[in-house]
């Protein structure tokens, strides 16, 4: 992890084998310190088990644009707590082959208040999906198809 | 906004990723600009990547298509260096 | 864990005593299988250093009504879910004295798409805020204050 | 609304909690209603927890406080039945 600044400490993770959410959390509670702060939120993202067009799903293929991905998970999450004055933030995206049911994206936010925690995880989640350089590719029947355009809210 | 004497090598680094990398089939290569002071939008048309419609000699950069130089999303009518590293990315679909 | 229904599983937990917000929602994501749903978000609130007027806190104190308490988060929590079209809900809260930096309350949702994860934690959680028969009692210098109201969003 | 005779034991259960059980200096009692078709809001006036105002004979329950009957919230204006549960909450500060 690189070191955090001590305002809005922001720590992104790429990762390209499956990873286990609560165990990252738990990493990310430690280095932040024992007590934590008033507000904690989170939100894990898993990949659903099939296609948008409702076939079964073999796996889904994430594309980045290594270098560009994380400075922008990095800006947008200091953009978000910034904006929001949550403190800590932490975002860990999948990349390459994810099975059905894997986690793809986790973010967490500290804040002294709930409101900035909540608010702050669902801006993040809303601004990565739409401004960091990331494609997904749905994997079905031995063909791949890139995926059009993000899920509905 | 001072215009810069394009030096003799007046090169680019070119990047494509997920559906417009494989319409292309190839996702990186250095180019050489036609023109001394291209711009990315320039940059799209010279690499004619998609057939152009009849009686057109060149297809515009399509508004889907976002442009990022040197890693940071940047405007299409941005001037580039050389040595700038220029990426065509098609809607993104992260998170 | 009370046998949790299958359409909208509601687990409520009262603790007396610490808990650690991570191993619950592990133990709770076990008990709703493997591969988990699309979108689960979560929220941890613990107790301030300070009081309300600023003093160093010794201990927060939870008074409840045993009984309603459980019966009301059980009742809010699936209500909400219903609202939103969630699945599972988790919501544990501690009473009796709880240290500062502790964990006070987790409510955790899992849905199929974002939309309904966040908006019913963030719901859920003004919800049982505002009518669930808790009282928080702030102890300071030795001395127990009723807190008035509850902190700003 | 059929009115229900009231049994000879008229009698009802009472709790209060946080800041209202401390100023009472208790939290659970039986009590006996002095009317027949008694609700929540006439119990709070016969219990007189707090200073009637001169000119006064009672104190009307104030509306920042909830009941609770049987531990569900009710109206202050609900009939109590004999052997009801009926709880006065002060301020809810969950969470």
């Amino acid at each position: 992890m690189p070191t955090p600044s001590p305002k809005h400490p922001i720590v992104v993770q790429l990762l390209e084998a499956p990873f286990e959410p609560l165990e990252l959390l738990a990493a990310w509670q430690r280095s932040l310190g024992a007590a934590g702060t008033a507000a904690e939120s989170h939100f894990i993202g898993r990949v659903r088990p099939t296609t948008a067009s409702g076939e079964p799903l073999e796996a889904l293929e994430l594309e980045h644009y290594p270098g560009m991905s994380e400075a922008q998970l990095r800006a947008l999450a200091g953009a978000c707590a910034a904006r929001h004055g949550a403190g800590a933030v932490l975002v860990a995206h999948r990349v390459g082959r994810i099975a059905p049911g894997e986690a793809i994206v986790l973010v967490a936010v500290q804040a002294d208040r709930r409101g900035p925690a909540l608010r702050c995880v669902q801006e993040l989640l809303e601004d990565l999906k739409h401004h960091a350089p990331f494609w997904k590719r749905e994997w079905s029947g031995g063909s791949g198809t890139w995926v059009a355009g993000n899920t509905p809210l | 906004m001072g215009h810069q004497a394009a030096p003799p090598d007046n090169q680019v680094r070119v990047r494509l990723f997920a559906a417009l990398r494989e319409q292309a089939g190839w996702g990186e290569r250095e180019i050489r600009l036609d023109t001394g002071s291209a711009s990315a939008a320039d940059l799209w048309r010279q690499l004619a990547l998609e057939a152009a419609p009849p009686g057109s000699t060149a297809v515009d950069l399509p508004p889907t298509i976002r442009v990022a130089i040197n890693q940071a999303f940047a405007t299409a009518d941005t001037p580039l260096r050389p040595g700038d590293e220029v990426a065509f990315l098609p809607p993104i679909t992260g998170g």
